[in-house]
């Protein structure tokens, strides 16, 4: 079942202006807000266990924690290049809500003790671009922003950056290089960004989502946001239903929702004459699930865990049975060959070498050691790298392959498609 | 030889100042620079930035080559980049994105003789509960059919 | 001070040190590209993989810290194969050049396969075809498909020579090293690129298939290219001397040295030196050997009193200098001593990193004898003594590199003044052909081929062995000195003559033996 | 064989000997006389062995389809001969994708043993050892054969095109 934490009034034509926002009691939180303790905040996004929305799930208020105890400037970062195929809700929260976003900025901000935040948007979201500016200004204008706050003497500076089209910037310290405007590439780490992040400066980095939802922890309490959501993984939220079903879109539920339910009730299930086949639960890097595994999944951290996949950005994409597993793995990893940043030799030659043998395979000139080949190179690729691209390009083939091998061998062995027939070389090269 | 005009010098002066280091303003400058040389960015207006700047020019020109948005070559007035990633492949983006080519005459990474249109397949824009999808220079066209698609491109000028 | 173990070995390092320089010190073997100790950590080879005790993932030794009581090997069977599979990512798309590639011999990657690899390469698609044979600049070609963009070279412009020529371009697999349009890669420092770059990719114009590695042998000296007096590794075998590299030495040149000093070796060659001893009487030049030629030479210079003159350069080594000033004031018993100091104005120059304005190596050796002896002769006195005749006879110790010597023409017509003129000469040049007064040249030994010391712009005494020898004929300072003051002096020839190039006479020598098994152990190319 | 010494009397009876040695010199003799086919002896120059093709003669320098040399100056040949006898002097190849190629290729034949190391080391089939033993030259001739004695000799008629197809080599990424 649907639950309305963050989506409530996203049905409401002027939400996303200053005076909707507000019309639906906006901003009060920020009011109650700034009037806490930095540490009372942090503590209450402690209690309420709110986990990183963006992917990795790292509880929020931990590193919030990590930060130094000084006051040396800081700076919080809203991870808003949203990249992972399968995944746009952080659009629609941007689009529908913007004030929400900003207002759990300026919490957060009081709560890391930052005066500077910035929005890191991906450069294809031209209109979201335009819409945060818009709501930017309006909230500089009511004094939400700036100076001062609402005269409780704190400052907050918000800004919007568009980034250029680098899915490796969805990476936090990626983000952080794009930022200071150089290629999107990861840095090392150790330093972690909490201790050398934006400008060699203590920095936060957070998704949309987890900001925002910082929004109604406050408002009800922990206690409150703890009753929805599993005991592990508490609160909703947002999954991006994609695929062949009937009813794509995003919805909100409680985590530890059951999959099948999700895609059934909210989905409205597979098309007419359409057989489940598998779901990628957490967006293109999390691991596929086969239809049975699907039956005992729920959208929560732990139960995906458990079941070798992730819930990743929560993009659930679905794959109907007239689909070729063969091929989906071909068109993602020549997504990954194509986003690999070239830093690591690990993920820039595997990524390509893999991208290489599929298409090879779907060109019908596999070789039955190939298969193997794949899962050798994907092993070896995974936790090889400075950031986490080559094991998100390596977990989909050692998915895809183990778990529908019949449908690789039968490829290599009559050089066409299980499913579809003929092979289709219309890979993108 | 390329000269960027004086609102858009401005225009990058400003960005300058708006973010804690001039480097910072690489990107959005670099895409102020493309608006002005319709649509792409050669390699003179790298060199105009770099003097403008004061930025090394093999550092922007890093910059420009690692991001995807900046177009290395010629496009149409209408750059259409049609979404094959895989919430859109399993929906027919492929095919759509074949479609287009054929209708327009064109080749991937090509533009049509009049200049009117020049087609790309992307990766993900984002856009995946509403696949297919296209972007024709900045507008999202979502929940495509071939024919809806083509009608929405004779369209365009 | 951390203490860590590593294979076994207890070692205590630095704080803040990470394993991959613990190992470095503790003198054990990691495999690496992109590391290198006089540039940043950029973390990206993947190769220095090292197990560490009570993590269940190999970690890169080059941005791990070591931390008090940590438990690291790097010989684990886990760790062999993260460094097998880490080579063979280098491999897959590196192109088979080593016939022709430069590096062959001393290449990371074919020692890394002879470490880890010797597989069977699973690759069957088509490598990515990049650019080859791109020049880069004055001096150095690069070749993109053997590049593994170690990043080592961009790191070397941007925080090094700070000049920003090279960036990485493109991503992923299609990435590829290069310069921008119009700003090639030149400056004073820029083969040091190809000594940090481990493949050859990176390729010095002035060495490019002139000799195979393997062929060559090394021995460190000197550099005499100006006063800093880096510490550089010479190689060289029958055919000549073909190359030289910085060696590390942190109090003089850190890891790098200029373009200057790599081409000095040039003038040592034989075909640029001179040989044989030279006499020119009556309008014509005739030749002998520079022991008859000194024989003559004793006649007027012994004993000759304040009627000859010594001109000496920052150039020959403390020991020739003290040897030569006692002689001059014994035998010859002349006061007239003279430095001809070219770089006075510009002494003092600095471009920030190594190269310095005073050309000479041994400037403040020459002038420390000089004021032992009490000799403070200043030019002008020469030249006066040379218009008014009283000075007919001058000794001239001249400059061994003549890149630098941009004066010397004038001080020849100068000297030319002079009844009689000895000129001792390394390296030939036109000017001193053209002198009509009656001249003798000696031909010197080059730095490469004596025992010294040198003095640099710190005062800092740096000793330094014989290279080896590529004329026999020719003598150093100290040896002249001895013929003209009347001494008896044996020159045994030396046992390893440098014969001309062009044909080779006898190559099986012992250090070439070795070289060739060097290449047998790797196996056929 | 062990020869055996005679010793007293039995020494001075040398005729029995000469006797036999003239014997199977007449056996020789009258079989050659009779059955000229089974005479082993050759009359060179008229007459040549036929040696076996693995023969290894005098060295053959490869070329490419359009004529040039094979050799990429790798040096591999002149580092393993055990006689030292080539010479290699490389040079920068104005094409790109040749790049390093021999200006000087020179084998001291007189210096050769003839063991065929050069042709095990050449990664490209560049250096062949050729059928042609015959080294012959007046006293002071050059017996250092360059380039085009070891790849343009006319008995070559215009260089040996090995298999290696160099297109093909290129498209692989060799």
């Amino acid at each position: 079942m649907e639950t309305k934490l963050l989506t409530e009034h996203y049905h409401v034509e002027n939400f996303h202006t200053l005076t909707g926002y507000q019309a639906k009691g906006g901003y009060e939180v920020l009011k109650k807000a700034l009037k806490l303790q930095p540490q009372q905040i942090i503590d209450e996004v402690k209690a309420s266990g709110l986990r990183g929305r963006g992917g990795a799930g790292f509880p929020t208020g931990t590193k919030w924690g990590f930060l130094p105890k000084n006051n040396e400037p800081r700076y919080l970062l809203c991870n808003a290049d949203e990249g992972e195929p399968g995944t746009c809700k952080d659009r629609v929260m941007m689009e529908r809500a913007p004030h929400q976003l900003i207002e759990g900025m300026v919490i957060s901000g009081h709560a890391v003790g930052s005066k500077k935040g910035y929005i890191y948007v991906r450069g294809e979201y031209v209109h979201v671009i335009r819409i945060l500016e818009t709501a930017v200004k309006e909230a500089y204008a009511a004094g939400f922003l700036g100076k001062n706050i609402l005269g409780s003497g704190l400052d907050f500076d918000l800004d919007v950056y568009g980034g250029a089209g680098a899915y490796i910037v969805g990476e936090e310290t990626g983000l952080i290089s794009s930022l200071e405007g150089d290629k999107g590439q990861p840095k090392l780490k150790p330093p972690f960004p909490a201790v050398q992040g934006y400008l060699r400066k203590p920095t936060i980095v957070n998704n949309v989502e987890t900001l925002a939802a910082v929004v109604p922890i406050l408002k009800d309490g922990a206690a409150a946001y703890r009753k929805y959501g599993t005991e592990k993984s508490p609160g909703t939220k947002l999954f991006s239903l994609s695929g062949n079903i009937v009813r794509p879109g995003n919805y909100e539920v409680p985590l530890g929702y059951s999959l099948s339910d999700f895609i059934q009730k909210e989905g409205g299930g597979m098309r007419p004459g359409r057989k489940l086949k598998a779901v990628i639960p957490g967006g293109s890097s999390a691991p596929v699930l086969t239809a049975d595994e699907v039956a005992k999944a729920n959208l929560d951290y732990e139960s995906l865990a458990g079941l070798g996949s992730m819930l990743g950005s929560g993009a659930v994409i679905v794959i109907d049975d007239s689909q070729c597993m063969v091929d989906l793995l071909g068109v993602l990893m020549h997504f990954y060959h194509h986003e690999s940043c070239g830093q690591c030799t690990p993920c820039r030659e595997g990524t390509g070498w893999l991208d290489k043998i599929l298409h090879s395979i779907l060109e019908g000139k596999g070789r039955l050691q190939d298969i193997d080949l794949l899962l050798k190179v994907a092993d070896n690729m995974k936790g090889r790298t400075i950031c986490a691209l080559s094991d998100a390009a390596a977990l989909p083939v050692l998915s895809f392959v183990t778990k529908f091998r019949d449908e690789f061998e039968y490829f290599v062995r009559e050089g066409r498609s299980k499913v579809k027939g003929k092979a289709h070389a219309q890979m993108h090269h | 030889m390329f000269q960027l005009s004086a609102s858009a010098q401005e225009k990058i002066r400003s960005e300058m100042k708006r973010y804690e280091t001039k480097e910072s303003a690489i990107i959005p400058s670099l895409f102020v620079a493309q608006k002005e040389n319709n649509g792409w960015v050669s390699d003179e207006v790298l060199q105009a930035l770099a003097k403008l700047m004061e930025i090394p020019h093999s550092r922007i020109h890093e910059v420009f080559k690692f991001y995807t948005m900046f177009n290395q070559k010629p496009v149409g007035r209408n750059h259409v980049q049609v979404c094959t990633n895989i919430s859109c492949a399993v929906n027919g983006g492929r095919e759509l994105a074949d479609h287009v080519c054929k209708e327009l005459k064109v080749g991937y990474e090509e533009m049509t003789d009049d200049g009117r249109f020049s087609v790309s397949k992307v990766e993900c824009l984002g856009s995946c509960t509403t696949a297919p999808m296209m972007q024709v220079n900045e507008k999202y066209y979502e929940n495509l059919t071939p024919e809806s698609a083509m009608n929405i491109l004779r369209g365009l000028k | 001070m951390p203490k860590c173990t590593i294979n076994g070995q207890e070692i205590e390092v630095p704080a803040g040190s990470t394993i991959i320089e613990a190992m470095h010190g503790s003198g054990q073997h990691i495999a690496h590209y992109c590391w290198h100790p006089g540039l940043s950590v950029a973390g990206v080879c993947r190769l220095c993989m090292v197990e560490i005790e009570g993590n269940p993932r190999v970690q890169i030794a080059c941005n791990t810290a070591v931390t008090e009581g940590m438990k690291i090997n790097n010989t684990s069977a886990k760790v062999k194969e993260a460094a097998k599979w880490g080579l063979d990512f280098h491999l897959i798309n590196h192109p088979l050049d080593c016939p022709i590639c430069d590096q062959a011999g001393e290449c990371g990657l074919q020692d890394q396969y002879m470490e880890f690899g010797k597989y069977d390469p699973e690759m069957a698609e088509r490598k990515v075809k990049k650019h080859k044979v791109v020049d880069l600049g004055p001096t150095v070609v690069l070749d993109s498909e053997r590049c593994i963009l170690c990043s080592r070279c961009v790191r070397f412009t941007t925080e090094v020579s700070k000049t920003n020529e090279l960036g990485i371009f493109n991503r992923g697999d299609r990435s590829e090293i290069g310069v921008v349009e119009g700003k090639p890669l030149d400056n004073k420092y820029s083969v040091n690129t190809v000594d940090i770059c481990p493949v050859g990719a990176l390729t010095s114009k002035d060495f490019r298939f002139r000799q195979r590695v393997w062929y060559l042998k090394d021995a460190d000296t000197v550099c005499n290219g100006c006063s800093t007096g880096c510490n550089v590794k010479t190689y060289f075998n029958r055919e000549g001397l073909f190359r030289v590299k910085p060696v590390h030495n942190k109090d003089v040149n850190g890891y790098w040295m200029c373009d200057e000093g790599r081409n000095l070796y040039q003038y040592a060659n034989r075909e640029h030196r001179y040989v044989k001893a030279m006499h020119r009487e009556n309008g014509a030049w005739t030749e002998m050997t520079p022991g008859a030629a000194a024989k003559e030479i004793a006649k007027f210079v012994k004993g000759a009193g304040d009627k000859a003159a010594l001109v000496l350069t920052g150039q020959y080594t403390n020991e020739e200098y003290a040897r030569v000033l006692q002689l001059w004031s014994t035998e010859v018993k002349s006061k007239k001593v003279y430095h001809w100091n070219s770089h006075e104005k510009t002494a003092a120059d600095f471009d920030g990193l190594l190269i310095r304005g005073d050309k000479n190596p041994n400037t403040k050796g020459l002038q420390a004898a000089l004021q032992q002896h009490q000799l403070s002769g200043t030019w002008a006195e020469l030249e006066a003594g040379l218009q008014s005749g009283q000075i007919h006879t001058v000794v001239v110790a001249g400059p061994e590199n003549l890149q630098f010597a941009a004066d010397f023409e004038a001080k020849v017509a100068l000297i030319n003044k002079a009844k009689k003129v000895v000129w001792m000469q390394t390296a030939k040049h036109a000017a001193l052909e053209k002198m009509s007064t009656d001249v003798w040249i000696m031909p010197m030994k080059s730095y490469l081929e004596k025992d010294g010391t040198f003095v640099n712009y710190s005062g800092r005494a740096q000793n330094f062995k014989r290279v080896t020898t590529i004329v026999s004929e020719a003598l150093n300072l100290t040896e002249a000195m001895e013929l003209f003051a009347g001494n008896q002096l044996t020159i045994r020839p030396q046992s390893d003559v440098l014969v001309e190039s062009d044909r080779p006479a006898d190559r099986v020598r012992l250090e070439h033996r070795k070289k060739n098994e060097f290449v047998f152990r790797r196996g056929p190319l | 064989m062990s020869v055996v010494q005679r010793t007293g009397e039995s020494r001075n009876w040398y005729l029995p000997g000469i006797a036999g040695g003239l014997v199977i010199t007449m056996k020789h003799l009258l079989k050659n006389l009779l059955s000229r086919k089974q005479m082993i002896t050759l009359n060179y120059p008229e007459e040549k062995f036929e040696y076996s093709p693995r023969f290894k003669g005098n060295h053959v320098l490869t070329v490419k389809r359009d004529g040039s040399l094979r050799c990429t100056a790798c040096m591999l040949c002149a580092t393993n001969c055990p006689a030292e006898c080539i010479t290699i002097v490389a040079s920068e190849h104005e094409d790109p994708s040749v790049e390093k190629y021999p200006i000087k290729y020179e084998i001291d034949i007189l210096r050769c043993v003839f063991c065929g190391f050069c042709e095990e080391a050449c990664p490209v089939d560049a250096v062949r050892m050729g059928p042609e033993w015959q080294t012959p030259g007046l006293p002071g001739a050059d017996f250092h054969y360059g380039i085009d004695k070891l790849a343009y000799r006319p008995q070559l008629k215009g260089g040996i095109a090995t298999f290696v197809d160099d297109e093909e080599r290129h498209k692989a990424g060799i």
